[in-house]
């Protein structure tokens, strides 16, 4: 039995610090919990804020040490890290942090306690980060389940109350679906390009474009990829799962899913298009077009006759993802790859946006997270003047209104876009954005101007606060001021060097 | 109009008229809603010091120099080439005045009746936008100050107005959204396109109208993605329909705001982007617009009289005349435009307080309806008075304001767009007629005994009026000082339309033989 | 002295402002005396320069005194001037007298009413317009006073706007007018774009140095005549003058008789020279116009009871004998006509209000007769205005209307002919006025069931302040023929001060036949006037025949009628048809644009079944178009 | 014998029979494996598939008690059947299309596999160790959290509460 | 370089197809979740399978590698699958999913 010594690659800890802080945290926070069991209320969420915060100083390292001519792969091609990667990063750990912040006050109230779901935070961001980083469709896969898995129980995690159980079951349900698609995709493309990650599956397939036989088998993979894209960032029609998860789901965890999974999905989206399978741009790009549509309009008009804020909300993020295709259906034309900067931006924006939507939300929703109709907003402004002002802030930054971060994002992928010269699409989506700006100002009239019917006050927790008003001055400032991340941004473009 | 230093300026003038209300708004609003005292007090500071600085703007203000002054520019988003820019000429000067005039006088002289706070940080906001829109030389900075005012009008009809007013605002928010959308797409298009020509993108409004040229169709369907947004804003028919609504719903102070600077947007934005950015491409609308254009005066006319509703008549009155400001910007001739630019001046202040007006008449009777009005100059003849006064401008009565925007508009444009004229002349009987059946109808006549307990004008109002009042006979009988600020910047674009296109301008002289 | 010109409606100004002023506390009467002074303060002004002019050259008439620059915009440049030349002077002279004469009359007459002041406020206003408006140095000006008039008389004529019938027929009057000022605002239009300017300097040089092509000329000329069929009351527009009547009577008289309605005649006049040089039926279709308005409404006039109503028809007709002269070129005629119709029409219109204020406001003639008995002085004033229209030697009228059907008589005979009935009418119902006023038996106490306000009761004399106008103005109507004679060159005064004005556009009939027998149709005229006279009182007074009154006459050929049915029928109709338009069409785009993306909404919401099986379902359909395009690309494309 | 169980699995009313249909699926799937020399991964299916997640299906559903026959008669969702099948013949439709014009145009790379003689019976092993611990080892790590997250996953369900009161919904 | 077609590998990867759309159907027609979850898996096998059946085609060992790291994932969302389904479906026995739709619309 001759024995021969295996070496593995070397592993770069410096540059996976974050991941491992995370991780650390994740273990951390478990095993003290158990052994532990009651800890001083705000802990959990003060600690899972200060893994994120010390995760990012290894991300501000990992920043300087990224080089700007393209990617820069590590652990056997595995994983790549380049600036794209950091900022999308970053977007993770700042839902992560805002979320957790937010959690604290809403656990307190529904009477939960114990730190599995800052856990599951720290989990769902590993399983984010991986597929952020991720250079090989394996180890995508399996950030993505990593993601899934962690959502799926969050969305599960409000155990009195059968919306939150319907939701998980439902999103489960979809999304393993979903994922077997995604699987078959990854199988199939493997079967025609021999490899599994991007950079090779790359020269493969540059190398069989002139071999003049038909690649079916690769395309159909290539479709079946992207459904699970699509499905993740619920792209219509793949968006069924979304209404029914992010309104039954308890509201932190919602706004948790629109940030974190949709960072993820997009940025892996991106490279996996862009770093695999440039050499098929004129294949997969009419299609992304399409959904792009497809989400803007679809998002935007079943938005219109809603009556639940949570729902509302969950449609609106629909067409922020049609926004976001935008971006991407621009990224794909010829040498218009500072397009991908525009995505990030809008991911990163949108983000804190959405986050602060629903912890707004959230303090409204009342005990046993249940009053999320139109109706239980009215008369915030009396109630709780400036958590109206708070709410009013983001959607009419969602809906786009200039010195906000809202027009910012939008501002960025309309031009890329027109860039790109795809001007329908442009107009479209502009033309999408009005009719999605009717639903947020029916959200503002019944929070400003509807008499409201109780005078139950609002109680606001300290966290839940603090996040908001981060989240507000943030928007404010990147709106009036949003220079230093889009000089930030443009360094992301450059990872297509490889 | 390359952009001329002009009158050195001591401090940022132009910036202080955007930033002053900001910071009024954000004061009043933290301000707590026990002292109310002082928020009307802060708002009424911040507002008239706004007003002040205006003045002082109009005032220093170099009549000779046709270019842009007391030009202010620091980058903002560098990455896009996006700058801070500002700049004054003889085509905003007047605007801008009105504008910082209008709030304080709104600020002083309307009540909300209730959320007082809320309504000034809103108001004050509103300013700080409308300036914006006006001084903007920058396109982005313009369509950000253009977006932004929806917020705080959408708030105020919303928050203040009357019954259905929830359906107006959002009507209002949303069509005006819809035609700034073209114009965001329009915007970032010519940037990206005029890179072509200057190597590097900017949003600069004067580098991309002196610097950059496109080609034809290209142009005009650029020039087409804006004349939507603006086509709505001022509006044109048959965009108009949202104008109405609104008016009728807002809360006086709203509809005096919308009225006298929040429509000039629209026209203001053809001559200052339309015309400026893309002379070939206006020259080519020219007759859609002046068609429109007349359309939308006889149409609203009509529409007008047949209005029950004081309100909703005054509105559609705006319609028509409105009309003739787009009819005399389409005509390009010195003196059209320079009436164009005269008659948004005047038709704010004189629609402007037609609105202050039925406002009253509302507070005192709680009803628009034409009908349920009557023989108010009995009981209240100083108010008839000055109601008379104002219509009379509105008709268009020589010696008043209106007249003189309206005849310059009509005289310049007859050369170039003659049977527009012939047709757009005959708006001036209809507006005798509904102004007066309405007159008529709400003020002649035995009043009935709801309306004998008719208030007269109080001292505030009168006041309040008589700022009007005094501008409308002032600008009706000495408008000259207006026009020889105004015309040089006029002369300016119009060259640039004819160096730009192979428009030009019919040149009249005065016939030899002795003047 | 022609240099403080600018002094004459400076004057009605500043009292107009201080009246604004301080009018209430002025009070009743001093706010109407004070008012009175000013137009009368004027007419020193004005004879101070007239005497200034006339001791000039014929050639050094003309006087331009320019306050300051009012419209300036590139090449068009409108200053705030007057022009002072015989002409101007002229009009000035007339509506200052006349106006300052009115306004003492006002005072006894407006005595008590509650608005006393404000009248006078009106009135100022009113005579600083027309003065403005006579006295302009462009057509821009001339149409600040011109539209200044026109709202005084629509203030002046709802004055008592409680009164329904008034508020309207100043809405009415103010409308109508308006239409007319379309077309003056078309001519400046014209003149600014081909001649370059709208001073009539300008646009008469142009004209009579041929710089102004006939069709632009005959362009201008007729817009500007629409314009003045409006003011002047001519068909068709002349329908608000009648209504106009609601007005207190010394509005009708100085407004609706002396001045602004002849501001028509003065607008053609001061561009004479454009007239002349635009193609030859522009002339006639205004002389043409005016004679038949002067027939049709002196038909009119014919069957009316109401002492104004007659007046103001006879009024309209008149200045269709201005138009008659100004379409054959008989400026001078015109010029002549205008004043002395200045003095009787005034005169009968104040008399009339004499005759109104004794009878306590009773307007209807039918009610009246026998008065000389009890207003004697208001009774004999009146008479004299009667012979001065009917067209009787040596009065005024009789002079100034023979010179026109001179005129006519040379320019178109047919148009004398209209001219001449127009005139033997005039004689007959003029005639038929007085009788029915002054003469017959008294009838003021029949019908006293529904009148409550007379049972018994006596007619009166007005005051003094009244009675002095009518003298004053009976004496000018008397004389004021001698101004212009047709017995020698020599007495062509008016046509020797008018020459440097209207030689260009002035029609010569020197070698005509009808100059060379001018006497003979003078005798003819004065046939024609008696001739009416007796028929009329064979008719009214010894009742030998059967009145001829005919219902369509007594309302005006149903002309009104029919245009108001038709405004306030399909008219209104249309309008509302549009109004409808606009808010279901136009709006209703809008709103269903938002009705669709509602509807829509809640149809695709459907899909949101909540079934995971069906949502399963849909991801699937995804699956398979997706992978169908990418099989479509790989296998086939 | 695979599609068989396939078809028990979707068919079989009983969720019982279903389970032990897919264990018969999964055992003909560790059959073919073998029969593509991928021995390793034929054990694994075994011991983890059959061996440990169908147990755990099982044992659910004893739990559960949900052993009951699920009526397959009727379908409440209307269409819902057609539709299925529709589509799942139109999918497999176009994956066939694609699998047979294609399966010619794939990309040979690597040192192909290292068949399993006698002599080396577990050349696969070794070789895909090699594989695992090479190039997957960072997919390798990420399995550890994965693994992670269920067992969180699993507390977090199943913990009790402390204060329990039900909140109506 | 291209190999020639074994007709045995596209054999497999049609029966893998064929077992995948089984599983598909099997999702969309049963109603108890936990059948439905059988299905989920019964999809992951008809991958791994022509995962197995690729690797020599593309002659390496990376397809196999991966069907490891698939049955990993599948034992994971085996786990916290049950524990879902347990959860929601603790006293109300034989349940189906259609049972679970308050949220719609």
């Amino acid at each position: 039995m001759l024995a021969e010594t295996l070496t593995g690659p070397e592993i770069p800890w410096l540059d996976l610090g974050w991941a491992l802080t995370l991780l650390a945290g994740t273990s951390l926070l478990l095993i003290v919990g158990a052994i532990v069991p009651r800890w001083r209320h705000g802990l959990y969420a003060t600690f899972t804020a200060l893994t994120t915060v010390v995760s990012f100083v290894f991300l501000v390292v990992l920043w300087g040490r990224v080089t700007d001519d393209g990617m820069a792969s590590a652990v056997a091609d595995s994983i790549a890290f380049d600036h794209f990667a950091v900022l999308s990063l970053v977007a993770v750990l700042v839902s992560v942090f805002l979320t957790a912040l937010v959690t604290d006050g809403f656990l307190r109230r529904e009477e939960y306690d114990g730190p599995e779901m800052y856990a599951l935070y720290l989990t769902a961001a590993l399983g984010a980060s991986v597929m952020i980083v991720a250079n090989d469709l394996i180890v995508l896969f399996l950030g993505l389940e990593t993601l899934s898995l962690s959502l799926y129980l969050l969305a599960a995690s409000h155990r009195r109350k059968t919306e939150s159980q319907e939701a998980g079951l439902k999103y489960f349900v979809l999304g393993g679906f979903a994922s077997a698609f995604f699987l078959y995709g990854i199988a199939l493309v493997y079967g025609a390009s021999g490899a599994t990650k991007l950079p090779a599956i790359n020269d493969a397939l540059r190398g069989s474009i002139d071999i003049n036989t038909n690649d079916a088998l690769l395309l159909v993979g290539i479709g079946l990829l992207i459904v699970g894209f699509a499905f993740k960032v619920s792209a219509v029609p793949f968006q069924v799962w979304t209404p029914d998860v992010y309104q039954g789901a308890p509201s932190p965890v919602t706004g948790f899913m629109a940030s974190a999974g949709k960072v993820a999905a997009f940025a892996a989206l991106v490279r996996v298009l862009l770093v695999a399978l440039p050499s098929r741009i004129d294949d997969w790009q009419p299609v992304i077009w399409a959904l792009a549509v497809l989400t803007l309009v679809g998002g935007s008009v079943m938005a219109v006759v809603q009556t639940n804020v949570k729902r509302m909300l969950a449609f609106s993020s629909i067409s922020h993802a049609g926004f976001i295709l935008v971006g991407v259906e621009a990224s794909a034309h010829a040498n218009r790859t500072d397009a991908v900067s525009s995505v990030v931006v809008y991911l990163f924006l949108y983000s804190v946006l959405v986050i602060g939507s629903f912890a707004v939300v959230t303090a409204v929703s009342g005990r046993g997270d249940g009053a999320t109709s139109l109706d239980d907003l009215r008369g915030l402004a009396r109630r709780r003047p400036v958590l109206a002002l708070a709410l009013t802030v983001f959607l009419i930054a969602q809906a786009g209104v200039p010195a906000t971060s809202g027009f910012i994002a939008k501002f960025g992928v309309i031009t890329a876009s027109v860039d790109a010269e795809s001007y329908a699409l442009a107009i479209i989506a502009m033309l999408a954005a009005v009719i999605a700006a009717y639903l947020y100002l029916r959200i503002m009239v019944s929070a400003w101007l509807a008499e409201s019917s109780d005078e139950s006050a609002v109680e606001i927790p300290r966290g839940l606060g603090i996040a908001v008003s981060l989240c507000l001055v943030f928007t404010i400032a990147v709106g009036v001021y949003p220079g230093w991340l889009l000089t930030l941004a443009d360094k992301a473009t450059t990872f297509l060097g490889a | 109009m390359i952009a001329a230093s002009g009158a050195v300026v001591s401090f940022p003038a132009l910036s202080l008229l955007i930033i002053l209300p900001v910071i009024g708004s954000v004061l009043v609003a933290l301000l707590s809603e026990k002292r109310a005292e002082y928020v009307k007090l802060a708002a009424l500071l911040t507002s008239v010091a706004t007003g002040a600085i205006s003045l002082w703007v109009l005032g220093a203000y170099d009549a000779h120099e046709g270019g842009f002054q007391f030009v202010s520019r620091h980058p903002w988003i560098e990455p896009w080439g996006i700058s801070w820019h500002l700049g004054i000429d003889g085509i905003s000067l007047f605007l801008v005045v009105l504008t910082g005039v209008l709030f304080p006088l709104v600020i002083a002289g309307v009540d909300p009746h209730h959320d007082e706070k809320r309504y000034l940080a809103w108001l004050l906001l509103l300013e700080a936008g409308v300036m914006g829109s006006f001084l903007s030389l920058d396109l982005v900075l313009f369509f950000l100050f253009f977006e932004i005012v929806l917020v705080p009008m959408y708030f105020l009809i919303g928050g203040w107005g009357y019954d259905n007013r929830i359906y107006a605002a959002t009507k209002f928010f949303l069509y005006t959204m819809f035609g700034s959308a073209f114009m965001l797409v329009g915007i970032v298009a010519t940037a990206l396109l005029a890179r072509q020509d200057l190597g590097y993108v900017t949003f600069d409004l004067v580098t991309l109208a002196e610097k950059s040229s496109f080609a034809t169709d290209t142009a005009r369907w650029l020039f087409m993605s804006f004349a939507i947004a603006f086509a709505v804003k001022v509006p044109v028919f048959p965009l108009h329909t949202w104008l109405p609504d609104a008016h009728t719903q807002a809360p006086t102070g709203g509809s005096v705001i919308l009225a006298g600077v929040l429509l000039k947007m629209g026209t203001y934005g053809f001559l200052r982007f339309g015309l400026y950015l893309f002379p070939e491409a206006a020259v080519w609308a020219r007759p859609l617009f002046l068609t429109l254009a007349t359309i939308g005066i006889i149409y609203g006319a009509i529409a007008a009289t047949m209005q029950t509703d004081l309100k909703r008549l005054v509105a559609y009155s705006s319609v028509a005349h409105l009309g003739f400001i787009v009819l005399g910007t389409f005509a390009f001739t010195d003196q059209a435009i320079t009436g164009s630019v005269m008659q948004m001046v005047n038709h704010g202040v004189s629609t402007g307080a037609l609105f202050l007006l039925v406002g009253m008449i509302y507070e005192r009777r709680h009803t628009r309806a034409i009908a349920e009005l009557k023989g108010l100059q009995q009981v209240a003849p100083i108010f008839a008075a000055a109601f008379m006064v104002v219509m009379l401008s509105s008709i268009g009565v020589p010696g008043l304001n209106g007249f003189v925007g309206e005849f310059l508009v009509l005289i310049g444009s007859f050369s170039t767009a003659r049977w527009w004229v012939v047709i757009a002349a005959t708006g001036v009987i209809l507006a005798a007629l509904y102004l007066l059946w309405a007159y008529q109808r709400v003020f002649h006549g035995e009043p009935d005994e709801a309306n004998s307990s008719f208030a007269e004008l109080k001292p505030r109002e009168g006041a309040l009026l008589a700022v009007f009042i005094a501008a409308i006979v002032f600008t009706g009988l000495y408008p000259k000082p207006m026009l020889e600020r105004i015309e040089p910047s006029v002369k300016k674009l119009i060259e640039h339309v004819e160096d730009r296109s192979d428009f030009v301008q019919p040149d009249i002289k005065r016939s030899e033989g002795e003047g | 002295m022609v240099d403080l010109a600018w002094l004459i409606p400076a004057l009605p100004l500043v009292g107009f402002v201080t009246i604004l002023l301080f009018g209430r506390r002025l009070g009743d009467p001093k706010a109407g005396l004070f008012a009175a002074l000013m137009p009368a303060a004027a007419f020193v002004v004005t004879v101070l320069v007239y005497f200034d002019v006339l001791s000039r050259e014929a050639e050094e008439r003309h006087h331009v005194i320019k306050l300051f620059s009012w419209v300036p915009v590139g090449s068009l440049r409108i200053d705030m001037a007057f022009l002072i030349d015989p002409l101007s002077v002229t009009m000035a002279l007339f509506i200052t007298g006349i106006g300052s004469l009115i306004h003492f009359y006002a005072v006894g007459y407006m005595h008590g009413d509650p608005k006393f002041s404000k009248f006078f406020l009106y009135l100022n206003l009113f005579v600083f317009s027309m003065l403005m408006l006579v006295l302009g140095e462009n057509l821009l000006v001339t149409f600040l006073g011109w539209e200044g008039v026109g709202a005084c008389s629509y203030f002046l004529i709802s004055f008592w706007h409680t009164r329904d019938s008034a508020a309207t027929a100043g809405k009415k009057a103010f409308v109508t007018n308006r239409v007319g000022d379309w077309g003056v605002m078309i001519a400046m239009f014209l003149a600014f774009t081909t001649v370059g300017t709208v001073s009539y300097s300008g646009i008469n040089e142009a004209a009579e140095m041929g710089h102004l092509a006939p069709v632009t000329a005959t362009a201008i000329a007729m817009m500007l005549f629409i314009g003045a069929c409006g003011k002047s009351a001519q068909l068709p527009l002349y329908l608000w003058l009648p209504d106009a009547m609601e007005g207190p009577t010394p509005v009708s008289a100085l407004i609706h008789a002396a001045t602004m309605v002849t501001s028509g005649v003065f607008l053609m006049t001061r561009v004479n020279p454009v007239l002349a040089v635009s193609y030859d039926w522009a002339p006639t279709t205004i002389a043409t116009i005016g004679a038949i308005t002067a027939l049709f409404a002196a038909t009119i006039a014919v069957a009316q009871n109401d002492i104004k109503k007659v007046l103001a028809y006879s009024t309209v007709s008149q200045l269709g004998f201005m138009f008659l002269a100004v379409g054959s070129g008989a400026y001078v005629a015109a010029i002549f006509h205008m004043v002395t119709h200045a003095f009787f029409k005034a005169l009968l219109f104040l008399g009339s209000g004499s005759v109104i204020h004794g009878m306590h406001h009773e307007q209807d003639m039918r009610r009246m007769g026998a008065l000389r008995k009890v207003m004697p002085i208001t009774a004999f004033t009146f008479i004299i205005g009667w012979l001065a229209i009917a067209g009787v030697p040596p009065f005024a009228g009789f002079w100034s209307k023979d010179e026109i059907l001179l005129y006519a008589f040379a320019n178109n005979r047919a148009l004398y002919v209209v001219g001449v009935i127009t005139a033997l009418l005039t004689a007959y119902y003029m005639t038929r006025q007085v009788i029915m006023v002054f003469y017959g038996e008294a009838r003021w106490n029949d019908h006293s069931d529904d009148h409550g306000a007379h049972g018994d009761f006596k007619p009166h004399e007005s005051p003094k302040i009244m009675l002095f106008p009518l003298v004053v103005l009976a004496v000018l109507s008397a004389v004021g023929g001698a101004m212009q004679l047709p017995f020698s060159k020599s007495t062509h005064f008016l046509e020797h001060w008018l020459e440097p004005v209207i030689e260009f556009g002035e029609a010569d009939i020197k070698k005509s036949w009808a100059y060379d027998n001018k006497w003979l149709l003078l005798g003819l005229a004065v046939i024609i006037a008696c001739a009416g006279i007796a028929a009329s009182i064979a008719v009214y007074a010894k009742k030998k025949a059967k009145a001829i009154e005919p219902a369509i006459l007594a309302d005006a050929w149903r002309y009104d009628a029919a245009v108001s049915s038709l405004v306030g029928g399909p008219g209104k109709a249309a309008f509302n048809a549009l109004a409808l338009f606009d808010a279901k069409v136009v709006d209703g785009a809008v709103n269903g644009a938002g009705i669709v993306t509602r509807s829509t909404s809640g149809v695709v919401r459907k899909v949101q079944t909540g079934f995971v099986r069906s949502y399963a379902v849909i991801v699937s359909v995804g699956v398979l178009l997706v992978l169908a395009w990418f099989l479509f690309r790989g296998v086939w494309a | 014998m695979v599609l068989l169980g396939a078809l028990g699995v979707i068919l079989r009313s009983n969720p019982v029979h279903a389970a032990l249909s897919l264990v018969l699926t999964l055992f003909g799937v560790a059959v073919l494996f073998v029969a593509q020399d991928a021995h390793f991964l034929a054990a694994v299916q075994v011991i983890v598939y059959a061996g440990a997640i169908v147990v755990l299906f099982l044992f659910v559903i004893m739990l559960l008690g949900v052993d009951k026959a699920e009526d397959i008669k009727t379908e409440p969702l209307t269409a819902q059947r057609p539709l299925a099948l529709v589509l799942g013949v139109g999918v497999f439709a176009v994956l066939a299309t694609a699998i047979i014009t294609s399966t010619d145009s794939v990309v040979r790379r690597g040192e192909g596999l290292t068949p399993t003689e006698v002599a080396d019976p577990d050349a696969n092993i070794r070789q895909i160790a090699r594989s695992i611990f090479g190039d997957y080892v960072f997919a390798f790590e990420v399995v550890s959290i994965l693994l992670l997250v269920a067992v969180v996953g699993t507390v977090l369900l199943t913990r009790r509460q402390r204060r329990v009161e039900v909140v109506s919904k | 370089m291209i190999a020639a077609a074994e007709p045995t590998t596209t054999w497999y990867l049609l029966l893998s197809a064929l077992l995948f759309v089984i599983g598909m159907v099997g999702v969309m027609i049963r109603r108890n979740p936990l059948v439905m979850f059988m299905c989920i898996e019964l999809m992951l096998n008809a991958v791994n399978l022509s995962f197995v059946s690729l690797a020599p085609r593309v002659a390496n060992i990376d397809g196999q590698t991966a069907v490891f790291f698939v049955m990993v994932v599948a034992a994971a969302e085996v786990v916290v699958g049950l524990g879902i389904i347990v959860s929601i479906m603790r006293g109300r026995t034989h349940a189906t999913v259609d049972d679970v739709a308050e949220l719609k619309g």
